[in-house]
């Protein structure tokens, strides 16, 4: 048990995804400049990435291991990503409309989130079972949304700032992330 | 090899199945056409087709509610997409695009305070409306910029924001954002529609500019060398430049701010400059013309009026023809102004010009007698604009008099008379109206009445009183069949086919006499009567444009039409007459005048033609409007005087179809074009910023 | 922007809404600061000699400088006036080795200045404390460098507190709780011990905090509950195991723990502006401070602590008393 | 356009990680060593060109509605024979890339560039297009790489050029330093194109 | 429906031309491959462990086949002979085995005696700062000279001081050890 919430410490906090790991920069950053979005977004990429670490893990075990095709990882993984998206996509449409329509219009900008295919493929390379598997996946994107919650809180204040004009938007963004990071090297040494 | 293609074949086959069969489980019904409309939609979600965003834009094109080209953000190719989509034609639109109206950075113009607070136009705009002076100045934090969802905006090194015009939309998301209104959207259709209203910076120069030519900025670019930019400012408001510049006499420089510390500078030989460097190139600018509309509209009479009304109506996307009785355009420029002041080549060049925007002219026709009002209306021509200008009967003295109707059933007093003198018999019809004329109109009504009119109206715009007339003589008068209004005016005058039937005239309600001229109409009742003839103690005609009024449909239907009067220049924005004293005509002091008003006449069209009220804008500046300024300039930068005409030797004056006055040459030009302060409301150059 | 109109009458500064009619103004407020820094200065020089006058002179003069720098670049007024860089120097000095060479000392205010402050407009604009965003990317780059120690030694009067050779925490992390049993509490109290110039006297500290308190530069929230909070935190544990975690009192007097509680913690600008927040603001200090100390990677986790909850403080101003008679919203 | 205007906005107009903002991820994690930034840029580059010209030649073949899946699958597969080519072929590049080769699967520059542009235009252009968007994000790597590899490291593609005293500011070749490092470039390119005329 | 069809086809075509086009590429560059996995990650191992040889361990490599294991499949093994002059008088191979996180792979040199030359530790994932620090020199060293008998944990009476705090990885280690000294006899029947 207290290998899990290891295991979910170092996720979200040592090694978070975004701060620690560079994955899912693109949506990231262009996100989190609102509050709400921010949150939506995140709740979006979580849910997407825990299905997608189970079915990739099964693919990974089921199809790629006994088959000898752990090459062709990547593009099954991806394939697995870009259909289960649009499958989520129709499924909550039809099924939960209200779901839908917070997360709809996050649900395309996931496919091309590296966070999720990295995500997948860490499980493999870590060698994670199943449970592990859904923990990590689970926690990695729970990080992803605390980060990014963490970045739109701290940007809805910019307007009020006085940054020098050439770094006003993307630039003190990014900065930002670094002081974000820098911030959670405090956690290095936790687990691991 | 096989298990490779086999596993991500077979990936492959199960999503692929697996997402159709899902497409058909899960399938909710969305109107394919909202879905192929939304993905045509550039998805910036701003704002500018006034729904919040575009998937909304979308359903709402498909229902109906919006246009297929109601997306400003996406310009011509999505309007097409769209269009396509949904089967239909898209009427072409003419591009909008952001203008920044303000010269001055707070860094550059007087300051209240220090603004020292939160980064954001709207929140600076809370304290007393910004840290400038200037109500309506840039508060330079750049709101603009921030909110603009297709990141077209910039600020500027001059701290004022920059519009970057090949990436913006014309959404309108910065000029609802822009607190101080600084912002517009702007297009040549708009900038030659436009008035200059309180709420925007204008200079001195360009309020007083009859034609309303935006002059620091035609300077600015003129100072910078870019003399065909500079024309094509002027174009935008004054089709003869070359004319103008030559003998236009300039209010402007009298109102020009450096007049406070030294001479004025000498914008109309700047504009000489510019648009004699066309001419010498060779090469006409070419000018912006809105998308075809395919309505033909006729212009009567072909002198600076006409010329302008025809140009601007043809640069609006119109097709107009001008009716011109001479045999050449122009008219008092080509028949009254000396070769010497206004060679004829320079007057053909700026008339070709015209022409060449695809202006179709008529000459040698004369209204009245090769044609008529009603038979252009038969014709198909949309509307007719009355532009005959100066070519008043005064001009007429020492001729047989002319009795042709230009207006159908309508005489002027003066040629009237004239042929009662000379004996002619005048067809009049039964119910006759005078309008002015003082005792000859008295004089002229008894006439009437002997040549077979049953009932004489008098409209006099004066009070009784100051017509000198008792109670007992109006009701003798009234006896006789002669009704006399008193501070009356005619405004409007509706007929069928060549007929005159029916007349509009207004009547202030109050008749004390006290005022002078009698010009308060600002409580009026207008009173509509049967007319057969109209007898005007006016000179010239009013400008007027003639529509159909829609009636019966058919070959043989009768054609129903009535006049609509254009508006009129700043100070002229009261209730108008048709006839004097107010009259609705340009003014024939000067050319510039005449291309005022016909580029207003022109404007009014416009407006009639796309269904919106034919009034200015509300706040539009006019003489007395009370504009911020400046009554004193301080610390001037220090150039050089006022540049001199060369002038043609004396004794080279032989031929008089010499010009005398020469042209600034280029170096002139640089040295005059800096002398600009290039003024803002109350901003302009002071030295100690350079 | 700094100009006179051409009439040259006399110019406002203006700003918005809130006003706070006060007589503090940031001057007074970081004059005040730098007064209640002084004593932890002195204490400073006393254990460790002039070293730590010349690094604490180097850091201010290094802030003040980059900070004109700064703003004549931006083309900003100047405002090095108000004191707040030489508060921000001295606050990095304090919080360093006495052993810091010159160069780390320079760069790290560089950062502080630059990065911490300017790249985000200057004072009051910074969402995270700037001292610490210096003082953190020194300790990733030169991590010897920052953590070089030396014994104490008083200039007069006391002997020099020899019992450990490093600072208390670092004890703790390399020796366990046994090796600090017999360490002498006065020692630990008044800083006869190895230990950063500023941080290792508690009393000194202590005095500038009041100091502040009582001039009311600063509120007891965030001290009061980082404080209480680590010691709570701490006592738990210790009666958990007090094999494996020391006294919570230990904790408390050692590191940055006072310093960290008064001066950084309380940095204005980057903390909550709520009562409740800043009471949320010092006990996640004190806890994150705590797990960092325990189980974390750094030997004392005072400054990621605060610049975590600096992070977290745009989400703890969201924590607002509830409005009254709020107005119904119409669509 | 001509050809060589599509090659050639990649290095101005459309720089990848600076201008368009885009393809983050790679472009943050590999560039601790400017050696690290021209592999990942090359592998890119690979991947880019074959997918674009792929793209351009199967684009009036492939359904709408399988359209993005359709590119993903080609995108993967020739990223995929980057993985086994940096493999046999570059081992200690493959290495230090790590993840981000298979995650040159997600860049978004790549779909991007198949989605608007080979989508719809002719081979030789989508060629083009892509070699120049993949030398400029090549070349925006190498810079940034540089910069961490010098400051952070005091090497350059491995070879010391710095003093010998030089203590390398280890920050910079962290996470924090990378996202750091990528802000001041971003300021630094808005001052440098406000200096320059408006595109 | 037909548009389904054609979806589907599509996908099928473009995913399984993928799959047999890369599985050719696959083929084309297993022997580069393994070429380059030897020379950067187990030619640097060989080199720690073996010494005093004038030949190319790697060029001179062996595939040995070392009979069948429990469940009937044969059991293969790479060796690097160290030839002096002709004469192999070392050899070194791998071995793995699981450590706390994932296996740790271990090249060992052996001596015709069956005692150690060396160890190197080729790859593990071990916790970066505790376990990781298997990787050494002050652990491995003390590897050389030891055979079957003494590769044991000091505590269990070998000769091998397990790394503070990451028994679990040093028992990993010598588990590998251990399972490479296991099938030395059948080496050495083969080379020596």
């Amino acid at each position: 048990m207290s290998d899990y919430l290891l295991l979910i410490v170092a996720a979200i906090l040592v090694n978070n995804i975004i701060l620690a790991r560079y994955l899912g920069n693109c949506p990231f950053l262009g996100v989190s400049q609102k509050m709400d979005t921010a949150v939506g977004m995140g709740m979006a990429v979580v849910f997407v990435v825990t299905i997608a670490g189970m079915i990739t893990w099964v693919v990974q075990y089921a199809i790629l291991n006994p088959l000898g095709l752990e090459y062709l990882r990547t593009i099954a993984f991806i394939l697995v990503i870009a259909s289960l998206v649009q499958l989520v996509e129709m499924f909550l449409q039809k099924s939960i409309p209200a779901l839908y329509k917070a997360l709809g219009i996050f649900l395309p900008l996931i496919t091309t989130n590296c966070a999720v295919l990295g995500i997948a493929i860490i499980n493999i390379q870590e060698e994670f079972n199943f449970m592990q598997t859904v923990v990590f996946s689970f926690a990695s994107a729970v990080g992803f949304s605390l980060a990014m919650v963490l970045l739109a809180s701290l940007r809805e204040r910019f307007p009020t700032a006085r940054i020098p004009l050439p770094f006003a938007g993307m630039p003190i963004a990014m900065i930002t992330v670094g002081l974000l990071a820098l911030s959670f090297l405090g956690f290095t040494g936790l687990v691991k | 090899m096989l298990a490779a293609g086999l596993a991500i074949g077979g990936l492959g086959l199960l999503a692929g199945v697996g997402l159709a069969v899902a497409s058909r489980v899960f399938y909710v019904y969305v109107d394919p056409l909202i879905i192929e409309v939304e993905e045509a939609l550039p998805g910036a979600n701003c704002g500018g087709c006034g729904l919040p965003g575009c998937s909304s834009a979308a359903q709402a094109i498909v229902v109906g509610h919006l246009a297929p080209n109601a997306c400003v953000g996406g310009g011509a190719d999505v309007h097409e997409k769209v269009a396509e989509i949904l089967g239909v034609e898209v009427e072409l639109k003419e591009p909008e695009i952001a203008q920044i109206g303000c010269r001055y950075s707070v860094a550059k113009a007087d300051i209240k305070y220090l603004y020292d607070g939160v980064n954001d136009c709207r929140a600076a705009m809370l304290l007393h409306g910004g840290a400038k002076e200037c109500p309506i100045g840039c508060i330079g934090l750049g709101s603009c910029i921030s909110v603009c969802p297709f990141g077209a905006l910039s600020m500027g090194d001059d701290g004022l924001p920059v519009v970057h015009e090949d990436i913006c939309t014309g959404c309108g998301t910065c000029v609802r954002t822009c607190p101080k209104g600084i912002i517009s959207l702007t297009s040549v259709s708009n900038r030659i529609l436009g008035e200059f209203t309180t709420d925007e910076c204008t200079a001195p120069c360009q309020r007083t500019c009859p034609a309303g030519i935006n002059i620091p900025e035609q300077i600015r670019q003129t100072a910078m060398g870019n003399y065909l930019e500079a024309l094509r400012v002027i174009k935008e408001r004054n089709p003869l430049p070359l004319v103008c510049g030559r003998i236009c006499p300039h209010p402007c420089e009298f109102e020009c701010r450096r007049n406070l510390e030294d001479e004025p500078v000498a914008i109309n030989y700047l504009k000489r400059f510019v648009s004699d460097y066309e001419r010498e190139s060779g090469q006409r600018l070419e000018l912006f013309k809105a998308p075809e509309t395919g309505r033909r509209l006729a212009v009567v009479g072909g002198g600076a009026e006409g010329l302008t009304a025809a140009c601007f109506l043809a640069r609006l996307g119109h097709s107009p023809t001008i009716f011109e009785a001479m045999p050449a355009l122009g008219g008092l420029l080509r028949t009254v102004i000396p070769d010497s002041r206004l060679p004829k080549d320079v007057l053909d060049w700026d008339i070709e010009g015209i022409l060449e925007l695809g202006v179709e002219a008529k000459t040698g026709k004369a209204l009245g007698k090769d044609f008529t009002v009603a038979s252009l209306l038969q014709e198909g021509y949309e509307t007719v604009l009355l532009a005959t200008g100066g070519w008043d009967a005064m001009l007429m003295r020492g001729q047989e008099p002319n009795l042709d109707q230009a207006i159908p059933g309508l005489y002027q007093l003066l040629p009237l008379s004239l042929a009662w003198a000379q004996g002619m018999d005048v067809p009049m019809g039964k119910r006759v109206v005078i309008a002015g004329g003082g005792d000859l109109a008295l004089d002229a009504a008894k006439k009437c009445m002997q040549s077979g009119a049953e009932q004489v109206t008098v409209l006099y715009h004066r009070s009784q009183k100051e017509v000198g007339l008792t109670d007992s003589e109006v009701a003798q008068l009234g006896e006789q069949s002669i009704l006399v209004h008193f501070r009356a005016t005619l405004s409007q005058f509706k007929g069928v086919d060549d007929q005159l039937t029916q007349l509009v005239y207004r009547q202030t309600a109050s008749s004390n006499g006290s005022e002078a001229r009698g010009l308060v109409l600002s409580r009026f009742k207008e009173t509509a009567i049967a007319v057969d003839t109209v007898i005007t103690a006016s000179g010239r005609l009013p400008e007027m444009i003639f529509v159909r009024v829609p009636g019966l449909e058919g070959e043989e239907a009768p054609l129903l039409w009535q006049t609509i009067l254009p508006y009129h220049k700043p100070a002229r924005t009261k209730p108008e007459a048709l006839f004097a004293p107010t009259e609705p005509m340009s003014d024939y002091r000067a050319a510039v005048e005449a291309i005022g008003a016909g580029r207003r006449s022109a404007s009014s069209i416009h407006l009639y033609l796309t269904g919106k009220q034919i009034v200015p804008p509300e706040n539009m500046i006019t003489a007395e409007t009370e504009v911020l300024d400046v009554k004193q300039v301080v610390e001037l930068l220090p150039v050089g005087p006022r540049q001199k005409m060369p002038e043609r030797p004396a004794a080279e004056r032989i031929d008089p179809a010499l010009e005398v006055e020469l042209g600034l040459d280029e170096e002139m030009v640089r040295n005059e074009s800096v002398r600009c302060l290039n003024c803002g409301l109350i901003c302009y150059v002071r030295s100690k910023y350079h | 922007m700094e100009k006179a109109t051409s009439l040259e009458k006399p110019i406002l500064r203006v700003s918005v809404a809130p006003h706070i009619q006060q007589k503090i103004t940031t001057s007074h407020l970081m004059y005040n600061t730098l007064i209640a820094l002084v004593p932890a200065l002195l204490a400073g020089i006393y254990f460790f000699g002039f070293a730590s006058l010349k690094l604490a002179l180097i850091c201010m003069a290094t802030a003040v400088a980059c900070e004109a720098g700064m703003q004549g670049v931006m083309g900003r007024k100047l405002t090095i006036k108000n004191g707040s860089s030489l508060v921000l120097g001295l606050l990095f000095a304090l919080i360093c080795s006495p052993e810091l060479p010159w160069w780390t000392a320079v760069l790290g205010v560089a950062v502080a200045v630059i990065l911490g402050r300017g790249i985000y407009g200057g004072l009051g604009n910074n969402p995270f404390n700037a001292v610490l965003v210096g003082w953190a990317v020194m300790k990733i780059s030169f991590a010897a460098q920052m953590a070089t120690w030396i014994m104490p030694e008083p200039l007069f009067g006391l002997e020099a507190g020899g019992y450990i050779e490093y600072p208390p925490l670092e004890v703790l992390r390399l020796d366990g709780v046994d090796a600090l049993l017999d360490l002498p509490w006065r020692d630990l109290f008044i800083g006869n011990v190895p230990g950063a110039i500023g941080t290792v006297c508690v009393a000194a500290v202590l005095i500038g905090g009041i100091y502040l308190l009582a001039r009311r530069i600063i509120t007891w929230h965030i001290p009061v509950s980082f404080l209480a909070s680590a010691w709570l935190f701490g006592l738990i544990f210790w009666l958990i195991d007090p094999e494996v975690y020391a006294n919570p009192t230990i904790y408390l007097l050692s590191g940055w723990m006072v310093l960290g509680a008064f001066f950084l913690a309380t940095d204005k600008g980057t903390v909550p502006v709520t009562a409740p927040g800043m009471i949320i603001f010092g006990i996640g200090c004190g806890v994150i401070t705590m797990i960092i100390r325990y189980w974390g990677g750094f030997v004392d986790g005072v400054a990621f602590a605060i610049l975590l909850m600096n992070a977290l403080t745009p989400l703890l101003d969201r924590v607002r008393p509830r409005v009254y008679g709020r107005v119904k919203q119409v669509a | 356009m001509s050809v060589v205007k599509e090659f050639t906005k990649g290095f101005w107009q459309e720089l990848p990680p600076f201008r368009l903002v885009l393809g983050l991820c790679p472009t943050l994690a590999v560039t601790t060593a400017a050696e690290n930034g021209v592999g990942m840029g090359l592998a890119t580059t690979f991947v880019l060109v074959f997918s674009n010209v792929l793209v351009s030649i199967l684009r009036k073949l492939i359904p709408s509605k399988v359209r993005i899946a359709s590119y993903i699958v080609v995108i993967a597969s020739f990223v995929v024979m980057a993985e086994l080519l940096l493999q046999a072929y570059w081992y200690p590049m493959y290495k230090a890339l790590g993840i981000f080769v298979p995650l040159i699967v997600v860049n978004c520059i790549i779909l991007g560039r198949a989605e608007a542009f080979a989508s719809k235009n002719p081979i030789i252009h989508s060629f083009a297009d892509g070699l120049g968007i993949g030398l400029g994000f090549t070349l925006s790597l190498t810079v940034l790489g540089s910069i961490r590899e010098i400051l952070g490291n005091g090497t350059i593609f491995g070879t010391s050029v710095m003093w010998s005293t030089f203590e390398p500011l280890k920050f910079m070749v962290k996470a924090p330093g990378a996202f750091v490092c990528l802000g001041f470039l971003l300021g630094l390119m808005n001052i440098i194109s406000r200096r320059r005329p408006a595109h | 429906m037909r548009d389904l069809i054609k979806m589907v086809v599509v996908l099928l075509v473009i995913c399984t031309t993928s799959g047999v086009v890369l599985s050719y590429v696959n083929e084309a560059t297993i022997a580069p491959r393994e070429y380059q996995y030897i020379k950067f990650v187990q030619e640097p191992s060989i080199k720690a462990v073996l010494s005093g040889y004038n030949n190319d361990p790697v060029k001179d490599r062996m595939q040995l086949n070392l009979g069948e294991d429990q469940e009937g499949n044969p059991v293969e093994k790479v060796v690097f002979p160290a030839k002096k002059d002709g004469k192999t008088f070392e050899v070194a191979y791998s071995a793995a085995a699981k450590g706390y996180h994932g296996p740790i792979e271990v090249m060992v040199g052996v001596d015709p005696e069956g005692t150690l030359t060396g160890i190197s530790i080729m790859t593990h994932s071990e916790t970066p700062g505790l376990g990781a620090r298997i990787v050494e020199p002050k652990f491995t060293d003390q590897f050389a000279g030891l055979d079957l008998e003494t590769t044991k944990l000091s505590a269990d009476g070998g000769k091998v001081d397990a790394v503070s705090g990451a028994t679990f990885s040093t028992l990993g280690v010598i588990t590998a050890v251990d399972a490479a000294l296991e099938q030395f006899p059948q080496i050495k029947k083969e080379i020596f």
